[in-house]
This record gives C-alpha cells, structure tokens and sequence, in this order.
C-alpha cells in the first residue's frame, strides 16, 4: 500500500474488446495517465458483462464498476451494447432502489480513437469513487483482507 | 365450486384428461395445498374456495412431461404465468386444458391475524368472513382480509383458457406502484436501511424460489458451480442482497407480478418490491410491458431500441 | 491443476523503467499454478519466444501468462509461439502491463503493484482456460446476387469472371433495375441504356451466370460458406425455353389499359408484357390480374397468336433450392411516395413529376417518345422549376432525415439537358445546398449555370397551386436576395428523395442482416468493412447500404465481388473457438439467448438428456459455430446460466474479478 | 431580463431546437405574410440563436405573422418559425402585464371590428 492513508479505491473496468479496451490502448500509447485504481478486465463485448460479475466484484471489495462499451450504434457485434444499456440501467437503478450509492457504478460509451475520453472519463470515475469513500453496503465482511 | 369439481370429474372420466390440477382441502378452510387428482376416489379432496391462491401454472411443467393431458384450474392472473412459460418453452399447450375459475380476490390466513383476531379455530371464506376463536365468534371484512397482491388485481380476465366456470372481479384498490414509489422516495440511507432490515430476515428457505412460476430453471444458478454462487450457510451479510438482486435480475421481464414470492415468504419480506421495481422501470423506460399477455411478445430484456435511456438516467435523479 | 509459466517483457525500457520486473517475477512466483516465471528484454523477439519455448519443454507449461504490451499487439504473435512448441494457443494469456500501466503511470511503486494485479488476474484466469480448437465448415462455390440492378449485374459479372458460379434473383421481369429507367447519366451525359445493356448482355450470355427474373427469395437457411436458399420462381405463364420473343403478343393483347410500372405510370403496357424493348430475357410476363383470359376465362389471343406455342395458362410458381457460399445482397431503391406533400401538388397536376418520371419523359422510349411536353395537355413548356430535396434531409415523419446524395447531381443533368435541346425554355432550381463532390462534379454543376444559363435559386418552395388557365404557380423564396418568390412555371420536377425497397426488411430478416431505422442494410464496419453486413456470409452492394450513384454503386459492386471471390477462393472457413456453448443439463430451452443473437446462430434441438439419472426429452439449445461470433449477449440472458462463452467464461471472467479485488 | 435569458425564454415557449434549423428557407416560402414583415421568417431562428430578441419584439413581424401556422406545418426540420414568433409575442405582450383574461370577460370585449386573425391566432394558441 501506498505510504500516505489516502483512500485508494479498488475499481473494476470492463471494457469491449473493439472499442473500449483499444480505447485504453490509445490512451496508454498517448500517455493519457489515469489513476492505477482503475483495473481492466478485457471482455468481448459489454453485452457479456453480466451482473453477476459487477455484483461480484463488490461483494469482494471493489468501491466502483465501470462498463466500457462502443458506443450505441457501433457494436461490433451490432446490437450487444443496447442490450448491455437495458440490463446494466435496470441493474443500476435496483441498486440505487436499495439504497447503493448510484456513483459508484457507471456505463461509458468509449470508441477505439478515444484514447483522451478514456482518460478523462477514468479520472472523473476515480475521483467520484474516492468522494464516496469506501464501499460498505455492498461488500461480505468476510471478504476483508 | 360444485360445478367446477363436476365439469373436472366429467372430463376425467371420459378421458379427455389424465389427471385434474387444482387445490386439495386442508384441514381447515384456509389451507388448502396444491394438488393432483388422478381418480374419482381422489378427487373427493378437491376443494376451490377463496383461500385457494396458489398459482398452479408451475406445476405445468411436470405436468406436461406425463403422459396425456392435465386440467389445469387457472385464476386470472395464474393465465399469465402460464402463458409466460408457454412463450418459453417450458410447457405445452397440447398437454394442457385450462378451466379459467372464477376469483374474486384471494384470502389469506395472515391477514385475518393481521387485522387483530386472535386464537382462530375456524374461518369461511365468505364476504364478510365469520371467524370462530377460542374467544369468540367475530367477523372481519372480506377486503381486509385480501391478499396485497389482489388489492393491485390484474384484472378479470383469464388470457389462456380452454372453459370459464364461475365469475371473476376485478378486485383493484390500490395503486400497484405506491409502495415502490413510496421507497423511491427516501434517502439512501433509508432505503439501505429497510432492506438491510428485511433481507436481515431472509433464512435462505428457497420458497420464493421454489413457487417462482418464472424462476424454473432447472437447476438455479445458485445451486449449480457455474458462478462459484453456491449457496452457502447464511450470513448477515451482502449475500442474501446479491441472491435476491440476481433473483429479480433473472426474472426482470418475464415476471408477471403473480405475488407469489412474497404470499409465501415465511419470513414475511416483500420480495415483490423487487420484481415490481423492475416492472416500473421497464413501464416508464421501454413502454407499458405485462409479462404473459402476449406469447408473442419480445420481452424487454431480450429487445430494445436504439433511442434507449442510457444508465445514467439512474444517477440523475432515478428512473421514478 | 495448471503448469503455469509467466513472462515479464521488458519491452526495452518500455516497460521496465516504470514497472519493477523483478518484482513481478518474484510475486508472479506466490501465485497458484505458477511453476515458472522470466523477465526479458523482448518477449515478442525470436529470442524471447525460443525462451518462452524453452520453458514450455522444461517446466511441462499447460498455460502461459505473458506480461507485455496489449493484447491486440501480440496476443496472435504469443498464441502462434504457444502453437509452435506444442501449446495448444488459446491456453495464452496476456496481462497488459504496457498501455494500461507503464505508459500510463510514473509512480514505479504505484505502476508495479498494478502491474503484479494484472498479472495476477491473468494467471486467475489461465487457471480456467481449456484448449480451444478452431472448427472448419465447408464452401460452397456458388454466390446468390439478389437483385438485379446495376449493382447486382456488376457484382455477378466480377464474381463470374473470377471463375465462380453466380445467381441472380430479381423480382421484376428483366434485370437492368433503375439505371434502365435513366435516360442520361451524369457528369459525362451519356445514354444509360448505351453501357447498361451491354453488361445485361454480358451477365444473361456468361456462362457462370444464372438468372433468375420475375423471382424473389423465399426462404434463407444456413451460414456462410454453407447457404441453403428457397427461390420462389414466380409463374411467368410464357414458356421461356419456347419464345422467340418475337413480341407479337404483345401486340395483339386486348388488354392494354394498365399502367407501365417501367414508365413509373405515365404510360400503360398490355396484359402481357415485357418491362421494356431490351429487356433480358426478351421473354414477356402475362400479367394475371390485367389479363382478360385469367379474368373471365375468354381471350386466348396470345395464345393463338405465338406462334412458338410457348403461351402456357397453366403454369405454376416454381420453389428451387439452392446452397450458396455468399449472398450478396443488392436489392437498390425506389422513390418515396409524396402524399404527404400535398403542398407541392403532386396529386394534384399532372404537370408535378418526379425526376425519375422525368427521365422517362426525356427518354425517347418514353411515354412521350422523348418529347419534352406536358403531360395534362402535350404543350411544349416554356418555364421548368426544380424543387430539390423533397422528402430528404427531414427531422419530420414526412420525409427521410438523410441527404439523397444523387438529386443535385441529376438536376443539373435534367436543366442541363433541357437546356441544351430547348434553349427558349427556361430552367429554374430551387436549391438549400448544391452538394457536388465527386470528380468533375462541381465543374458539371458550374457548367449548368455558367453555359446554360440555368437559374439556381438559394431556397426552398413553400407552394405550388395549380391555377384555372393550367399553370402553376410557384411561391418560393430566395434567401439570398431576401424576397419572396412567386412565378408561374408550366411545369415542376421534384427531387424526390429515395429510400431502399420494400422488400429490403423481409430479405434482412431471412439474412438475419441488420438494418438501420431507414432501412438501410448496415455495414459490418462504417468505415474498414463497408461492403459486408455484420452476418458473415452476407454482402452488400448498392443502394441497399446508403444514397450513392452509378460509379460508387459499380465500384462498391466490385468491392462486393472481391469479397465474395476471396470467400470462394477458400476450401474450408475457419470458425473462431471462442464461441458460446450451452451446457445441456441445465439448459431450459427457454429461447430467451436466441432472441438475442445477432447472428441467428442459436436453434433449438428436442434431445434425450441424461440427467444424473433422470432420462428425458428436453429441448436444448444448439449454438452453430460457424455462425457465432463470440460476443456473448446470450450467456446473460441465459437464467440458468447453461450457457457460456468459451474463451471468456464465467468462471474465468469473475476469477479475473477475484484477482483483482483481492 | 437578460438576453441570453429571453433566448432560453423563447425557447421554452415555443418548444422548439433552432439549432435544427437547415436554412432551407421552406419558412419564408410560405408565409403570406412575407412582403410585410420586416425580419423574415428564417431569419427568425437565427435571431434566437444569436440572442438578438429585442430586435425580435421591436419588429414589424411580430404583429404581421398571422399565426396561419403554414410554416410550423411545412418546415422539414421541425423548427417551427411560427411558434418562434409567437413565443417572442407572448414575452412582449407579457412585459405589458394584465394580459390574461378569464373566459367570461371575452364576450364583453368582442366588438365588429376586431381582427378575425386575432381570434383565430388566439384559438390556435390556445388548443394546444
């Protein structure tokens, strides 16, 4: 861990493989820096993102999940990311209904030629996670290192 | 109850169908279980009184793997859970012939005690209900005695059926959505802290799943290793949240706000609000969607269009 | 339990300037499976592979890990390498510790521990992976052209030189499609029937070329390379081996009073009938619902006036089933209908047409016999104006909200033309933009106005009333001048905006080939795959995709082609491994994953399942390899979680989460 | 009230995006009121757009536009001039204050000579 007590929030992207991991790419090899909170999870479409998978990654500690996809209309698979739009707005609005922070999850539509969205977008999310602070309503005690 | 009982020994008996169904007598008028008949001997126990809630079109699934034909007794709103997995496959109507019965609102036993009678020997299910009690006799209004699901009634009329016996009522007094809007409405904190106060309650027992006319998977995910989500012992923690979260996720669309989740609970949670949050967001967001009122229809989780609300809408100000 | 060897390039200082190696050796060592870890200076060197290489020998590696730059840079250099020393290539992982840490990160603590997460997370992963092997399917040397326009010949005609076999399905009586109902072509003013028909001529004499007129598809199965395809070949009642095409017929046919849907409706043709003098085949159509024989049973005049006997009442709509490798898909545009512009009084005047209606009008084939006149009353007119962009570029529900692409270009062809062969009449456009790109566009735009003195006008009309003594006026607005305009015109043309046919939604549907909300076929890629539609197997050609004009339709017709040819060329496909499968003992048979399957690679099979015991029937889903491409919106529709993405599973997706959230 | 204000005001009022605007003119093609009009009807939304209102209500056109609507049926871009003006009519008339009338004081003021149009401006308005 880092010397200083700053909260470093533990934070899960997922993101396509057409565009928004490229997306990271771009902003990698521009030397667009965000946050190393931020950890990618490489997946094929957003459309493969289920739930249980943002679910997941809370119960095991993460303060925030971010879904990176093309954006509506660009799928390489064509339509994956207007399902992935319904299920992960149904899904966040639950939370929210229970009474999760809805900041702390998040769906951003980033093309392959968007490296600086990336960055900027991934700043924004880093920063907002770390003005919630950490994630205790959705986290299992028993998954506390 | 008379003719619905002879209408199914009648076809029973010519062969039209192998087996009948419906709702066996408990021991007292308000426990009646669901049940199959497969004789005149055993249909004897046949009972349908205003204490039969139980949404029968689950047991279609077994049902439909016998052979030959199985009477189905389906109320109004049981039509659209049938009808709901008939669009997915899971029974045949070749093997089914519905008699849409007439409800006029069920009763519920919980509720009698609810409204404040206490020690109950015996109860009808007539309008108003006449309770006999280790202190005496007393009545109590046939509304209030209603289950809360009926309060929000679906309507009259039966979508799938084969015959009609007997006269249904639209049974509608309440807006369907107060209670999640109610919810809605507060803070975070209140939010978090009623439902950490309710699912506090849930002991894993499976009813909600089980009686689930939706949740038919043949194996539950949370019984299968396919996630790592096998059920473990219970623990005060975010896990029962995520069990009833992905519930609801899983059933988001296809659930037809049947109520049985909640009529069933032992513990009392209202597990409906969960299906009937999902429901009022795909009403405001996608268009007005009843699961089971058309086999056709495309749901909302497996369609969509290209001017959808974008996740957002959530952190700006919620989907209301 | 995996033997799992993990690799840390250096990618020269790349990477080893902000990320600790050694580090993550060292941590990559503690993780479970891991059995070997190396740092060097280039893994995707020769040298770094024959290390990779070495270590897979000498440890008995099941599984590698290489920490270097994105996946999308060498994941196929690191597969192939895996491959090379007997690995099997989808046991592979890359955990991207370039572009998503060391570029990104100057903290060298910070980027190392986020480097040994990335790490971990891809060992969490390769733990699960299982070796893939990609599928082969077989294919079948034929294409199916649907349509059989411009487009639609050009591709045949490509593909056929390229030695494969080609069918053309078009749904009227002859090929040749709209550009045979053009009468010049812009900006080089030559006769469209002068370079169409030698190329109809081309497709009907080539020997690869089959095709199939006054036919629709009906019935689309199957998946690319293997296409099984119903054509409905609809009953011509003209026996086509028999007919000379002498036309006699035509000629003595009673009924002549319908509408020539050649001539857009401004002229009529008999009951039976070819579309126009060249078509292909030269073998005419009875219509039967104009046809006196089919209507009262009394006539029979064609019948004893063919003198091939090739006249035959009673023949029947024909089914022929054919495979296919490729469709391409070129089933071009029509006009809109303009009711719901009634203030340009279209239905109203006679003397109101369409720019095609034109073309038929100039034409000396045409209903006027290429006489520029009236069509209320044959007068010569004096005063023309164009209406442009009607119908296009509206945010309304009237019209269509893209650009026509095609209109400023053919009117200035039509002013143009007009005023060239009848100088005394006067040519005036109405314009919002003259959109001209395209070579020697502009300059044959300029042209109109510089040498033929047509007057463009920078706005739009509002009206056009028909008035007592037969003109009409026109109340329009210059923009530029800041004046309301209000002339009489004799007639008015109006560039009406175009949109795909009709039949494009159902053909979409059977192709399981998506479309846009103005029914436009969508490209594959906007930009890098413009000629192939998202299903593979599927191409498109024309104006099925987008507004475009004769050269872009032939070039993209070609393009089309090639892509088919370079399918063609190909033995087997190979299918990508990584595609979603059903576990069959908990599949419901739901069909909810079908629904959502862009690709319609989900079916439904009845199969008898063994299930720990119990021996039953169920309906189980099947996913086609060759159809699926992997993208996984199936696997969270599936309740039950019966079906998984190989490759990306579950499991090895919230392993990934696992890692990282430890 | 600012300008800026009065713009978004104008906006509001009439519900309608001037940035469609395509400048086809289909606008001033239309309006019989045309010759009259000081500020033509397509220049109309590039007065919102600029802001300029108060060149908008000090105009001849304000007062010339007969609320025949043709415009708001005709325009392919769904800008709508004619509820622009409108929109800039009813802040002018506004400003003037005590302008609203109840239902029953209408009779009383109706008189031979008062414009149809404005009637008929005034129900189109007010159907909505």
């Amino acid at each position: 861990m880092s010397v200083n007590e700053e909260f470093r929030p533990k934070i899960v992207a997922f993101c396509c493989n057409w565009c928004s991991y490229a997306g990271a790419d771009l902003a990698g090899s521009s030397r667009l820096a965000y946050p190393a909170d931020v950890k990618i999870i490489r997946v094929p479409c957003s459309c493969r993102v289920n739930p249980m998978f943002i679910l997941r990654a809370f119960e095991k500690g993460a303060d925030g999940v971010i879904l990176c996809g093309c954006h509506p209309g660009d799928c390489h698979y064509s339509t994956g990311n207007y399902y992935a739009r319904r299920r992960m707005t149904l899904l966040f609005s639950m939370l929210d209904f229970m009474g999760v922070e809805n900041g702390r999850t998040r769906v951003e539509w980033v093309s392959a030629a968007e490296g600086v969205k990336f960055s900027t977008v991934m700043n924004d999310f880093v920063e907002k996670i770390r003005s919630l602070g950490e994630n205790v309503r959705l986290g299992d005690l028993r998954c506390k290192n | 109850m008379q003719e619905l009982k002879a209408r199914a020994l009648e076809l029973l008996k010519n062969g039209t169908v192998q087996r009948v169904l419906g709702w066996r007598i408990g021991e007292n008028t308000y426990d009646p279980e669901p049940a199959f008949f497969d004789s005149e001997e055993a249909m004897k126990d046949f009972v349908y009184n205003n204490f039969c809630a139980a949404n029968l079109s689950k047991y279609m699934i077994e049902a439909c793997k016998l052979e030959g034909k199985t009477l189905v007794c389906l109320k109004p709103c049981d039509s659209y859970s049938f009808n709901q997995l008939l669009s997915e496959h899971r029974i045949d109507r070749e093997k089914a012939y519905i008699i849409g019965v007439g409800c006029k609102g069920k009763l519920s036993i919980e509720k009698v005690s609810q409204a404040g009678v206490k020690g109950i020997l015996s109860v009808t299910d007539t309008d108003p209900l006449q309770v006999t009690t280790l202190y005496g006799d007393t009545t109590v209004a046939y509304k209030d005695a209603m289950l809360s699901r009926c309060h929000v009634c679906k309507g009259k009329d039966h979508v799938v059926y084969d015959e009609l016996i007997g006269e249904s009522e639209d049974t509608v007094d309440a807006d369907r959505f107060a209670e999640v809007a109610a919810i809605e409405a507060m803070s975070p904190e209140e939010k978090f802290a009623f439902f950490q106060a309710e699912l506090s309650k849930c002991i894993r027992c499976n009813a909600c799943r089980n009686v689930c006319p939706a949740c038919s998977c043949r194996k539950c995910v949370f019984d299968s290793n396919k996630f790592d989500s096998t059920q473990k012992a219970n623990v005060d923690s975010f896990e029962e949240k995520m069990f009833h979260i992905i519930r609801a996720f899983h059933v988001a669309g296809r659930c037809t706000d049947c109520g049985e989740c909640s009529r069933v609970c032992p513990q009392g949670i209202p597990l409906h609000l969960f299906n009937r949050k999902f429901i009022k967001d795909i009403n405001n967001l996608y268009g007005e969607y009843q699961a089971g009122a058309d086999v056709e229809a495309k749901g909302p989780l497996t369609s969509f269009t290209t001017e959808d609300a974008e996740p957002s809408v959530v952190s700006q100000g919620g989907i209301r | 339990m995996q033997r799992i060897g993990v690799f840390v390039c250096h990618c020269g200082s790349n990477i080893a300037a902000t990320v600790d190696v050694h580090k993550v050796v060292e941590l990559a060592r503690l993780e479970p499976g891991v059995v070997h870890a190396e740092d060097y200076q280039y893994m995707c060197s020769e040298a770094g592979q024959a290390k990779i290489g070495a270590a897979i020998k000498e440890h008995q590696l099941t599984g590698l890990v290489v920490c270097s730059c994105s996946p999308r840079m060498h994941e196929a250099t690191f597969r192939k390498c895996a491959q090379k020393y007997g690995l099997n290539p989808y046991m592979v992982e890359i955990a991207n510790i370039r572009e998503h840490c060391s570029w990104i990160h100057k903290d060298m603590q910070e980027a190392t521990e986020k480097a040994v997460i990335l790490a971990r997370a891809a060992i969490a992963k390769v733990n699960l992976n299982t070796p893939l092997q990609a599928g082969e399917s077989r294919v079948t040397k034929r294409a199916l052209v649907i349509g059989g326009g411009i487009a639609g010949i050009q591709t045949a005609l490509d593909i056929a030189d390229a030695g494969y076999e080609v069918d053309i399905v078009e749904k009227t009586p002859s090929i040749g499609g709209r550009m045979s109902q053009l009468d010049k072509t812009f900006p080089t003013l030559d006769c469209s029937a002068c370079i169409l028909t030698p190329k109809m001529v081309d497709a009907a004499g080539h020997e690869k070329i089959k095709i199939y007129t006054y036919s629709e598809v009906e019935k689309v199965s199957g998946f690319v390379g293997d296409f099984t395809v119903d054509i409905r070949k609809k009953a011509r009642s003209v026996d086509a081996d028999k007919c000379t095409g002498c036309g006699v017929c035509q000629e003595k046919c009673p009924s002549k009073k319908t509408l020539s849907e050649f001539n857009r409706g401004l002229g009529t043709r008999s009951a039976i009938y070819t579309p126009f003098a060249q078509a292909i085949p030269n073998v005419p159509v009875i219509d039967r619902d104009a046809c006196i024989k089919f209507k009262t049973g009394k006539c029979g005049v064609c019948e004893k006036v063919c003198q091939a006997g090739a006249i035959n009442y009673a023949q029947q709509d024909e089914i022929i089933t054919e495979k296919y490798g490729a469709i391409v898909v070129a089933t071009g545009f029509d006009t809109i209908k303009l009711d719901k512009y009634d203030e340009y009084a279209y239905s109203q005047s006679k003397d109101v047409i369409t720019s095609l209606e034109l073309e038929r009008v100039m034409n000396a084939a045409g209903p006027t016999k290429g006489h520029l006149e009236r069509l209320s009353d044959g007068k010569a007119p004096k005063e023309i104006v164009f209406i442009q962009c009607v119908g296009s570029r509206c945010s309304d529900d009237r019209g269509k909200p893209y650009c026509s692409k095609i209109c400023c270009m053919y009117t200035a062809k039509h002013a143009m033309l007009i005023r060239d062969k009848y100088p005394d009449v006067n040519v005036t456009v109405f314009y919002i933009d003259v959109r001209t790109p395209g070579k020697n566009f502009d300059e044959f735009y300029r042209r109109a106005v510089e040498e033929y003195g047509v007057n463009y006008i920078k706005g739009q009309v509002g009206k056009v009333a028909p008035q007592p003594d037969g003109s009409l006026l026109v109340q329009g607005v210059d923009l530029l001048d800041n004046k309301q305009i209000k002339m009489k015109a004799d007639m008015v043309v109006l560039a009406t905006a175009i949109e795909p046919n009709q039949g494009v939604r159902n053909i979409a549907t059977m192709l399981t080939a998506s479309i846009d909300t103005n029914n436009f076929l969508t490209e594959a890629h906007p930009k890098l795959r413009p000629v192939e539609s998202p299903t593979a197997g599927v191409f498109l050609s024309g104006v099925c995709q987008g507004p475009k004009d004769i050269p872009e339709t032939v070039s993209q017709a070609g393009a089309a082609a090639v892509k088919v040819i370079g399918l063609l060329a190909k033995d087997k496909l190979t299918t990508n491994p990584c595609t979603a499968k059903a576990d069959e003992l908990l599949c419901n048979g739901c069909s909810n994953c079908a629904k959502v399957c862009p690709y319609g690679a989900i079916t439904y099979e009845t199969c008898l399942v063994n299930d720990h015991g119990i021996r039953e029937e169920r309906r189980i889903a099947k996913v086609n390899n060759a159809l699926c491409q992997g993208c996984g919106a199936c696997t969270v529709t599936c309740p039950s979680g019966a079906m998984d993405l190989q490759g990306f599973s579950n499991k090895q997706l919230l392993a990934e989460v696992d890692a990282i959230c430890r | 009230m600012s300008t800026q204000n009065k713009a978004k005001l104008v906006r509001e009022i009439s519900g309608t995006n001037p940035s469609k605007c395509m400048k086809c003119g289909k606008c001033s093609a239309t309006c019989p009121s045309f010759d009259e009009m000081d500020i033509k009807p397509h220049q109309f939304v590039s007065y919102v757009q600029k802001g300029d209102i108060e060149a908008l209500a000090n105009s001849k056109s304000l007062w010339k536009c007969l609320s025949c609507f043709a415009c708001v049926e005709r325009c392919p871009r769904d800008v709508q001039p004619g509820r622009i003006i409108d929109a800039a009519r009813q802040i002018v008339v506004r400003q003037r204050g005590g302008n609203y009338l109840t239902a029953d004081e209408i009779p009383a003021l109706l008189d031979e000579e008062l414009p149809q149009q404005l009637l008929v401006s005034a129900y189109r308005r007010y159907k909505r």
